[in-house]
């Protein structure tokens, strides 16, 4: 949507927003935290040390010239937010508030920094909000509830998309000159996770099937702060702010884990340390989760700065953040690879970097690499506005200055093959018990800790899951609404999310960020300081590639907090 | 629904002053009425009441001023009352029409009914 | 009125439904008042024999539900004025609802007992 | 414990008429009705139709009518209600099946109040100054997902679906008390109308429905009493 607003600047292009829910629904607008930019209204700040946090949070597998260009242009992104009126808090003196947040640090490491903008613990509603609003303001037609089912390729080029509108049914076709994916994460892969039932990973399954290649697909950040069972997260800023993990014995474990910034060490290393914590027996009562610890807080800060997370712990726990610690467990959070996209958001076909014409991609489904092998927080809604609003004014030249893409005759063919397939199909295996297996084993097999066994395992798995599907039915065989057709088609795309994660997943043998491995315990640069690149051959295997990391400033170090 | 895609809809600042008006009428009619039904229906009672009362009460300008004043605010207040539950249940541009139609209509009559009566009673001679 | 069944609404929700209702009966009331005040302007007779009717009890009967109409809508009429004209008010709304049933009741109990006393004394 | 769910049920290609089926099932009082309604379409029925992404009250999909009163799915524990659970589509607006209606008039009525910051001034290099004071003069509405709780749940909307509704002025209200913007006018103009605020009864049941706890009819108060007053 931030790419749309830029578009929308420019009054001779046509731009459409085509979204499988309202817009206002999206899942940015869980993002609670906040969006990193060294502004430097609390303390003194640099994008260099915002840079060099970024870098590190990656384990060195982020392209630096990419986090460069990110992390300069953050103040400048975040002023534009709050020009188009994204209501900040505020500093006494009327600048915008920051806080501290995992990771962030000052002096290449010294001490945590005030660097996350928010506003209040719902910073990427106001974002979602904001954008929409300013979407409004500049006439971009919506699409609302159309699934994207398919893209349409003329021969090597993107030349637009093909969507099914909930309301009838119908499939449309959406021929476009510059086509931009901005489909977020796929984090329902697994069982437990933070993200909506609507994130499904469709883009990047769409894009995979068309040969187009997903990079990084092994590393998914689980995020410590789930509430317990539910996945719903707690924000960061809930430790930001002073919030203290505790296990069974009311020991402040990440004292051992991460001696300089504790808490506040990036997700990938306080959400193992909660595993080892737990595996250790150290969980509350012996089960699997610990506990966040706010009591020491004032009811004024928790109320004032944490309304929402303190609003969902007594609605879903019954609990009061200010009398009692919150039951929390890792959360399955964000997918740090997706669809490989340069710094002007095209996306990429090879190691070489050669674009997909008139194909762009931005935000949780784009892989640009800034955040490597583990993001830091409030990484990604900058990620998502940087990049979108370059990826918005290279649309909007590469519109300007190429001629339409032609349209192939059998454009919706293979999107109205699915859709016939299952509304005529009267028998078999019911999708929600498919997912159900799916992100069960999932969340076992390929989850914070992966080994050989379980991931080789997790394959087989997946092939018949894979069968199953094909053979899979459904119970409305309606036009109108069919919200069982739709999970259908998402639970495809899962599927294929699931197989490329497991694949690179097991192809990586080192530990790095959000992938860890039990038998590879450690980060392997001589062999493994490289991304990856999955290919899905036209018969349905994946090929393996690679694609070297981009170091400017910082070498690689070891990653101590 | 009938608004257009983030087409602003007219304002008249009718709907203001009719809003205002409930409310200040509202609250003379506390007063006015409450006293009138205090003293027609507690002190005094339908078994009282006959014509030669009213014919007394009448005789007195100040309770004809207070009856007139307080007839003009209720018709008016509870017209206009009427008016916006009209605009609330009558959708079809026909009936809300005649609805509306028909409650000015009535009103203007009935007000002028009651003026009629309270500037021409006869006075006692 | 098939469309406020079942919805569990706020007590504005009744408060307010009673308010429309009490303010249309009145309004009906005052019309028919208007017409038989009217009837006087044609002499004595013609009036008297109009006022026969309210004595029936069935009429003495819908009297006291007048007033109780009156009151009730004039009392919040008053509430709704409170809210409207008074911020601070809206932190105490829910308080006003009991406030208003009280001051309804003290009004209103004390009337009808003078008024049914006479109907059965 | 045995849960029964009463869900009213529409299918457009197939029902006349909008009927109750009922479905029992297994729950946990800490489930939500979200959990209740996936399990029925997971499990049991496939065809059951509704809105749902974020499941924790922060997307605004699944507004529905849960035991009588407008709610979210997601947000709504089954242990807070009696039995049997009855769930219904929203009130006031066209069903289009099950328990999906027509959104098309509510953001429409929602995009009729300029819902985006308007400011002609040159822009600053940095942000624009605005005192923690004045952010918090319209914190409240800017919580609003646009679920359509309030709106649904208003007798005056009921009776008449071309009044704006409580959503549309809780989203006015969030631009109008904004300091840095700069066409309350504009709004209030528009909010002066017949179809505009002067059609809220203070009935507070938009207030009660809210579930992000914003205090509608007090932004709707403002809203009326910046009109009367001209003041912000
Ligand atoms: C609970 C939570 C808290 C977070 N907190 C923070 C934080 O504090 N700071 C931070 O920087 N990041 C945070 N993140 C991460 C960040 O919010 C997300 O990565 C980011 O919002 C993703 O944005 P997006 O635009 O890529 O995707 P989304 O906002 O998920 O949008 C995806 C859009 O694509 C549409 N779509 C998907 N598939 C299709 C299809 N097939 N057809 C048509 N449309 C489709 C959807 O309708 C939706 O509109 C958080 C994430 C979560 C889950
Ligand atoms: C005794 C003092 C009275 C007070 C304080 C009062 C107050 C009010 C107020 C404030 C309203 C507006 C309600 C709103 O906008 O939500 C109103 C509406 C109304 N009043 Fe009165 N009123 C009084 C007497 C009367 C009388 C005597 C009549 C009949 C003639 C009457 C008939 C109506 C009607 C029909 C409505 C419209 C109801 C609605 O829109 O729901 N009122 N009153
Ligand atoms: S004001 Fe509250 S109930 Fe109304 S749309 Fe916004 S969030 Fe929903
Ligand atoms: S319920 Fe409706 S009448 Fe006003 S106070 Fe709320 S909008
Ligand atoms: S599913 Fe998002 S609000 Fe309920």
């Amino acid at each position: 949507m931030r790419a749309a607003v830029e578009l929308a600047k420019y009054p001779d292009l046509k731009v459409a927003v085509v979204s499988k829910l309202y817009p206002s629904r999206s899942h940015t607008g869980a993002a609670q935290g906040g969006i990193g930019a060294a502004l430097g209204n609390i303390e003194e700040d640099h994008w260099e040390w915002h840079m060099f946090d970024t870098v590190k949070g990656s384990d060195y597998l982020g392209d630096q010239d990419a986090i460069e260009v990110m992390c300069k242009e953050a103040p400048e992104a975040v002023y534009e937010l709050e020009h188009m009126g994204l209501p900040f808090s505020r500093t006494e003196d009327g600048r915008i508030n920051q806080r501290r947040f995992g990771g962030h640090t000052k002096e290449f490491g010294k001490a945590p920094v005030h660097r996350s903008c928010f506003a209040a613990d719902r910073t990427g509603h106001m974002i979602l909000q904001t954008l929409y609003q300013q979407s409004i303001k500049h006439g971009v037609r919506f699409f609302d509830e159309f699934h994207v089912v398919d893209l349409i390729m003329d021969g090597r080029r993107v030349a637009g998309v093909v969507a099914i509108e909930l309301a009838t049914g119908d499939l449309h076709v959406f021929h476009a000159k510059a086509t931009l994916f901005a489909t977020g994460g796929a984090g329902r892969m697994f069982k437990v996770t933070s993200n909506a039932l609507a994130l499904t990973g469709d883009g990047l399954a769409i894009a995979f099937r068309h040969g187009i290649p997903l990079e990084d697909m092994e590393f998914f950040q689980f995020h410590p702060t789930g509430i317990y069972r539910l996945g719903i997260l707690i924000t960061e800023g809930a430790r930001g702010e002073g919030g203290i993990l505790r296990n069974r014995h009311g020991e402040r474990f990440m004292e051992r884990y991460a001696p300089t910034i504790k808490d506040l060490a990036p997700r990938d290393v306080v959400s193992r340390a909660i595993y080892l914590e737990i595996r250790e027996g150290r969980g509350i009562d012996g089960k699997d989760y610990v506990h966040l610890d706010l009591t020491h807080l004032s009811r004024d800060i928790i109320e004032t700065r944490l309304p929402d997370i303190t609003d969902f712990v007594r609605t879903y726990l019954g609990i009061d953040p200010v009398e009692e610690p919150i039951p929390i467990q890792p959360t399955a959070h964000y997918e740090m690879g997706g669809i490989p996209t340069d710094v002007d958001g095209r996306v990429i076909w090879d190691a070489q970097n050669t674009p997909v014409e008139g194909f762009y991609a931005a935000g949780e489904c784009a892989c640009v690499s800034v955040h490597g092998a583990n993001r830091l927080g409030t990484n990604s809604l900058l990620d998502l506005v940087v990049f979108g609003r370059r990826a918005g004014r290279h649309m909007a030249r590469y519109a300007r200055e190429s001629d339409w893409p032609a349209l192939p005759g059998d454009a919706t063919d293979w999107a109205r093959e699915q859709v016939e397939r299952f509304l005529t199909r009267q028998k078999g295996e019911k999708i929600g018990a498919i997912r159900a297996r799916l992100q069960e084993e999932m969340m076992d097999k390929a989850g914070v800790f992966r080994t050989e066994e379980g991931l080789t395992e997790m394959e087989g798995i997946l092939k018949e899951l894979e069968a199953q599907y094909q053979e899979a039915a459904i119970d409305d065989r309606g036009r109108m609404y069919n919200t069982d057709l739709l999970e259908a088609l998402e639970l495809g795309n899962l599927l294929e999310c699931a197989r490329a994660t497991v694949v690179a997943a097991r192809n990586r043998k080192e530990s790095r960020g959000g992938h860890a491995r039990e038998d590879y315990p450690k980060r392997d640069d001589a062999n493994w300081l490289k991304h990856t690149l999955l290919y899905r051959e036209p018969d349905g295997s994946v090929r393996i590639d690679y694609k070297p990391v981009v170091i400017t400033r910082f070498q690689p170090q070891e990653r101590k907090y | 629904m009938s608004y257009g895609e983030g087409s602003p809809r007219p304002a008249s600042g009718f709907e203001l002053w009719s809003w205002f008006f409930m409310r200040i009428s509202g609250l003379l009619l506390v007063f006015l009425v409450l006293g009138h039904l205090y003293i027609m229906h507690i002190l005094n009672s339908v078994e009282i009441i006959d014509y030669n009362f009213v014919a007394r009460r009448l005789a007195n300008i100040g309770w004809r001023t207070y009856d007139w004043v307080m007839l003009a605010l209720a018709l008016f207040h509870g017209a206009n009352g009427i008016r916006v539950i009209i605009d609330d249940y009558a959708h079809r541009p026909g009936w809300r029409t005649f609805w509306l139609t028909l409650l000015y209509v009535v009103t203007f009559i009935l007000l002028v009914l009651g003026t009629v009566v309270l500037v021409t009673f006869p006075f006692p001679a | 009125m098939g469309l406020y069944r079942g919805y569990r609404g706020s007590q504005g929700q009744w408060a307010w439904m009673l308010h429309r209702l009490s303010g249309v009966g009145i309004m009906l009331f005052l019309m028919m008042h208007i017409v038989d005040t009217f009837l006087a302007g044609f002499g004595p007779q013609v009036y008297d024999h109009v006022m026969a009717i309210y004595r029936a009890p069935l009429f003495m009967v819908l009297e006291v539900v007048l007033v109780g109409g009156v009151v009730y809508h004039a009392v919040n009429g008053l509430r709704v004025i409170i809210i409207d004209f008074w911020p601070n008010a809206l932190r105490w709304h829910k308080s006003l609802i009991v406030a208003e049933v009280i001051v309804f009741l003290v009004l209103f109990i004390p009337a009808a007992v003078i008024m049914l006393g006479r109907l059965f004394g | 414990m045995q849960v029964t769910l009463r869900i009213r049920r529409y299918n457009p290609e197939q029902d006349r008429e909008p009927h109750w089926e009922e479905y029992r099932l297994e729950a946990d009082p800490t489930d939500r009705v979200l959990d209740l309604l996936n399990r029925v379409k997971w499990e049991v029925d496939g065809t059951l139709a509704y809105r749902r992404s974020c499941a924790h009250g922060v997307c605004g999909s699944d507004a529905m009518i849960i035991n009588g009163k407008a709610r979210l799915a997601c947000k709504t524990l089954v242990k807070e209600l009696s039995q049997p659970i009855t769930v219904e589509p929203m009130r006031g607006f066209r069903v289009k099946k099950d328990l999906i209606v027509d959104f098309t008039g509510f953001f429409a009525a929602y995009r009729s109040i300029k819902p985006y910051l308007i400011n002609h001034d040159p822009e600053p290099e940095r942000e624009r100054l605005q005192s923690p004071h004045d952010r918090e003069r319209f914190d409240d509405t800017t919580k609003c997902i646009l679920c359509g709780c309030c709106t649904t749940s208003c007798p005056s909307f009921w009776a008449n679906p071309d009044y704006v509704g409580p959503a549309a002025i809780v989203n006015a209200h969030r631009f109008i008390f904004d300091s840095r913007d700069q066409a309350a006018d504009e709004r209030l103009r528009i909010l002066n109308s017949r179809d505009g605020v002067w059609r809220c009864r203070t009935i507070f049941n938009c207030t009660e429905a809210c579930p992000r706890g914003i205090e509608v009819t007090r932004a709707i108060q403002e809203v009326k009493r910046a009109i009367l007053l001209g003041q912000r």
